[in-house]
């Protein structure tokens, strides 16, 4: 069976469905500095990044299965609205220094320590790099969901959306 | 390839139930009388909707409706049924 | 297109899947006819047992016993497995007056040899565990037994079906019709089938079928509600009942206005386990017309009843309870047998809390009634006209 | 024989939202759950739900329990724990067993908001030790905080599957497949994104054909089906597994509504056989409400709006709300409602839902 591609299939969204997606941001934006990365394709009735953005940079409206449009003039990447997503599907870039900077948000333990070494993983979960932990967020405000910061060479800025879970064999 | 159970409760196959239908079964109660799927522990929780999905085969899911819904729809024990709150 | 029968048995119960099987057994080309399918009136929701000891010493214990032989080889001869076992019975007494009462009863069984014996309350929990103290004594009977009702009627009409038998289910009869006092057809909402010979075998919708042909009886639905238990191991030792349920069954004058509920609901013990390990705890009788419900009242009652005199019952968990209509009769005895006034009309119906018990035994007799017109016992005693109801019939053309 | 004024039977989402917005106005509310807790779903789902504030988004389920309950307490709803209502007689009797003892209970309103159970699956080893329900494993994982095993294979791509697989990894087990026999992953997107990128493969098109183990299960053989569902030979695959979950859906838990002679309908989307109601949740018997699962699978983000619903309505009819007060409460709970019934995901349920009130027109 040849796996057709899209969420729908593969369960994360394929190139062009991103390309098409309101809450993600420009090339141009991403090398200027962090901006959020807004992986939601599905028109789904949800709306709390909308309001968790302190800078109105998230408009969802209504009916609010509009999917969610980020103004990346307004974002300035400070990353609030990474826990406040049910989905889990919203990311920080940073593509402005010499290595790529990828937030995600990371419900599981233990969790890394900053400054370790780590391996990173592609939207399947293959480890594509290994990547040093440069910020371990875990705020009350975020309810248990915790931000981390990964450092990659920039070639995959786009591919690492998470770290292998730490502690399995 | 084990024996595939349709009714958990009373250990009843897929074969036993299909063979009902074949007999002439057309509803959930005459599966029920000719096999015993459904008579067990949970009175078709589990094996209701399995056994709709193969009666559908023969009859419109809208019209296979389930036997008669009759109390206790839990397993009660007898002794706490006749300790009455008066006495 | 016309169908044709020599008979049609209206009625996939024990009672009609029974006619059709002996039928069929004699060569006759046998149409049965059920609204629903098998066993999905009273058949499906009744007691396992084949009890004699409760039957009234006369007529109707002499039916009971004709048909517990039948009922001895009945499994291999259908080719299915009825779940029959000759378990033995007790009638279970609590006072001394009710003592008074079964004294009399098993001497009058015995006078017409059923074989019954008055046992103490040592004896009778050497019988059966978990028996209260205060108990007086029991009877007990080798003869009674019990099967699965709903195995009976598939095992019948399967067997009548290898013999030549259609039977026709999700079919409900419309109209009987008649012509010169005699039957001519039956019409059902899937056509009409052309015959000479009509069994009404419709259990407590047995008026509405004697309607069709201008004739009334005095069958009314008498409810009964049972309480089923999980699985456990083996416990009761084959058909429990009281003597309550005894003085319930045969005096409802007496029931009616108390203010106990035991005796307004004409509450007596009935216990049986099934094959499977399942208790079946009984029972009740109340006049409500042709209402299913169960009932709280009824449940409660009944339970606390039988845990009076099983108090070993309260461990075990109830899962289900369900209710049935008993067929009744003012005199407790069923209607069989030719009606007269309308040739090929022949009633087998009303058989009150019996039915399991009488099934085979009604089977053989209406058989031998339509196909030689006498059986092995005088029936004048089950006529159908006995109630005075068979002068007005639509005997016209 | 206890009496009050609305009855709610099961402390769900939907019951216990029931019992709030009707206590808010002044009733007498009792509620009845088997369990020894209140909360039914909710305190399982420990993941943030979905929709706008007012459906309380972006809060987890078991924080959403506790509001709910703080409220009740606040609100003097009695909550009658350990009851498991075993009957609902003809006369609206409630009969319940509570700690040992039988109990009965007449109320002038009652509200069913008793849920769903999950679906089960029939294969061959299908009873082995092993197999289970995603929502049993949740709740083991979620309440009672044991791992129901190492290797997992889920099954089912709806929102309960994707969920489940993640808090099983959340738990500290591997979830080594999630297989779908649709050809399309059924959840939400964004579940689905979670779980793969945490190495979860999900096989669409494919389902169990056989579970491998004498005494539990030891592996799982699936098995590709093409567009008519068949089997296709040769596309078996083996997988090393402990664990089966089986997430393929909910039916309504309606034997007590049936039991009081509710009239139904047939709606495949809501689960099944579900009860007629009209737009205040009140079933074809007046006086006889359903809210939540029960009467049509959806989230418990809607249970709770029809348990809201159903409340006001109650209160309305016992005369606590004039008729003009009752529209605005009612009008605003059907906004949040609608709203939820909407996109991809949510149309299907709206239509599900509409055709279920039009039974109702046509009845009337």
């Amino acid at each position: 069976m040849t796996q057709k591609t899209g969420v729908l299939y593969q369960g994360y969204p394929s190139e062009q469905e991103l390309s098409g997606a309101p809450g993600v941001p420009s090339d141009e934006r991403i090398k200027k500095g962090p901006v959020a990365f807004i992986e939601c394709v599905q028109e789904i009735p949800c709306n709390p990044c909308e309001e968790a953005c302190p800078y109105g940079a998230i408009t969802v409206g209504k009916p609010i299965t509009n999917l969610p449009k980020l103004d990346e003039e307004k974002c300035i990447g400070c990353g609030t609205c990474i826990a406040a997503c049910p989905g889990l599907a919203i990311f920080m870039l940073n593509g402005s220094k010499q290595k790529a900077e990828v937030s995600f948000p990371y419900e599981y333990y233990p969790l890394p320590q900053k400054g370790d070494v780590v391996d990173c993983v592609d939207r399947e979960g293959k480890l594509v790099v290994k990547g040093t932990v440069l910020r371990v967020v875990k705020s009350p405000r975020y309810d248990a969901t915790a931000v981390l910061t990964v450092e990659v060479p920039m070639k995959y800025i786009k591919i690492v959306r998470s770290i292998k879970r730490l502690g399995r064999s | 390839m084990k024996e595939e159970y349709i009714c958990r409760c009373e250990e009843i196959t897929r074969e036993e139930i299909e063979k009902a239908i074949a007999d002439g079964a057309t509803t959930l109660s005459g599966i029920k009388k000719r096999t015993r799927a459904g008579m067990g522990l949970c009175q078709g929780r589990t094996c209701r909707r399995l056994i709709t999905q193969m009666l559908s085969k023969v009859k419109d899911p809208a019209e296979i409706t389930p036997p008669t819904s009759r109390p206790p729809v839990r397993a009660i024990k007898i002794g706490e049924i006749v300790e009455g709150e008066d006495d | 297109m016309k169908k044709t029968a020599e008979i049609v048995v209206i009625g996939g119960g024990v009672i009609g899947t029974s006619i059709a099987y002996f039928l069929s057994k004699r060569g006759k080309k046998v149409v049965l006819v059920e609204r629903e399918d098998l066993a999905s009136g009273s058949s499906g929701a009744c007691d396992i047992d084949i009890i004699l000891q409760s039957k009234n010493p006369g007529i109707h214990l002499k039916l009971a016993m004709a048909s517990a032989e039948l009922y001895k080889s009945l499994s291999q001869e259908l080719d299915f497995d009825i779940e029959y076992e000759n378990t033995g019975g007790m009638i279970l007494i609590e006072d001394e007056e009710q003592l008074k009462v079964m004294k009399e009863f098993v001497k009058k069984q015995k006078a017409i040899g059923l074989q019954v014996d008055l046992l103490d309350f040592k004896e009778a929990s050497k019988l059966q565990k978990g028996l209260a103290p205060h108990l007086v004594g029991a009877t007990y009977s080798p003869q009674d037994a019990h099967v699965n009702p709903m195995s009976l009627c598939i095992g019948f009409a399967q067997a009548a079906a290898k013999l030549g038998a259609e039977i026709s289910l999700d079919t409900a009869i419309v109209d009987i019709k008649t012509a010169k006092g005699r039957v001519k057809s039956v019409v059902t909402n899937r056509g009409e089938i052309e015959t000479e010979t009509v069994v009404n075998a419709a259990g407590v919708f047995a008026p509405e079928i004697c309607a069709m042909v201008g004739m009334s009886v005095p069958i009314k639905p008498r409810r009964g509600q049972i309480i089923v238990t999980e699985p456990v191991p083996k416990l009761v030792m084959g058909d429990v009942l009281c003597a309550k349920y005894i003085v319930a069954k045969y005096n409802p004058k007496l029931l009616e206005g108390s203010d106990d509920p035991e005796t307004r609901l004409g509450v007596g013990l009935s216990l049986s386990q099934t094959r499977n390990g399942n208790i079946l705890i009984g029972g009740c009788r109340e006049f409500v017309g042709y209402n299913w419900s169960t009932t709280y009242e009824a449940l409660t009652t009944i339970l606390k009843h039988a845990t009076r005199l099983v108090p070993a019952l309260k461990e075990i968990h109830a899962i289900r309870s369900f209710a049935g209509l008993r067929p009744y009769t003012p005199d407790g005895l069923p209607l069989l047998g030719p009606v007269e006034g309308i040739e090929g009309f022949i009633m087998a119906a009303g058989h009150e809390g019996d039915g399991i018990a009488l099934s085979p035994i009604t089977g053989k007799i209406i058989s031998d009634i339509i196909l030689e017109g006498k059986t092995f016992i005088d029936i004048a005693p089950l006529s159908p006209g006995r109630f005075g109801n068979t002068e007005k019939i639509k005997a016209v053309s | 024989m206890n009496t009050t004024e609305i009855a709610i039977i099961g402390a769900g989402p939907a019951g216990l939202s029931c019992a709030v917005e009707a206590a808010r106005a002044g009733v007498k509310v009792t509620v009845l759950d088997e369990n020894l807790k209140p909360g039914g779903q909710l305190f399982k789902q420990i993941h943030k739900f979905f929709g706008s504030r007012e459906h309380k988004a972006g809060i987890r389920g078991f924080r959403i329990g506790e509001q709910l309950l703080e409220e009740t307490e606040k609100l003097g709803v009695e909550v009658l724990l350990n009851s498991t209502v075993y009957g609902l007689y003809e006369d609206k009797l409630i009969a319940y067993i509570k700690d040992g003892r039988d109990h009965t209970l007449k109320a002038k309103k009652i509200v069913i908001a008793t849920g769903a159970s999950e679906n089960a699956l029939a294969f061959p080893g299908c009873t082995l030790p092993g197999v289970m329900g995603a929502g049993a494993a949740q709740t083991m994982i979620n309440v009672n905080r044991v791992l129901p095993g190492q290797k997992i294979i889920m099954v089912g791509s709806g929102n309960v599957g994707l969920i489940v697989s993640y808090q099983l990894m959340q738990a500290g087990a591997d979830v080594v497949a999630l297989i779908e026999a649709a050809p399309k992953i059924g959840g939400y997107g964004v579940h689905a994104a979670k779980i793969r990128r945490a190495g979860v493969p999900i096989f669409v098109s494919t389902t169990i054909k056989e579970v491998l183990g004498e005494e539990k299960v030891e592996g799982v053989i699936t098995v590709e089906l093409d567009e008519k569902w068949k089997p296709v030979d040769g596309t078996e695959k083996q997988f090393e597994a402990d664990t089966v979950c089986l997430a393929v859906g909910l039916s309504p838990l309606t034997e007590l509504a049936w039991m009081a002679g509710c009239e139904f309908t047939y709606i495949p989307a809501l689960g099944g056989h579900v009860p007629i109601h009209d737009r205040n949740m009140e079933t074809t018997l007046t006086g006889i409400y359903v809210a939540g699962d029960i009467t049509g699978v959806e989230e418990a983000s809607s249970a709770m709006e029809e348990g809201r619903l159903a409340g006001v309505a109650c209160a309305e009819s016992l005369g606590y709300y004039d008729e003009q007060k009752a529209a605005e409460l009612k009008e605003e709970i059907w906004e949040r409602l609608d709203a939820l019934r909407t996109g991809p995901f949510g149309e299907g349920r709206f239509s599900a839902k509409l055709k279920q009130l039009n039974a109702r027109r046509l009845l009337a």
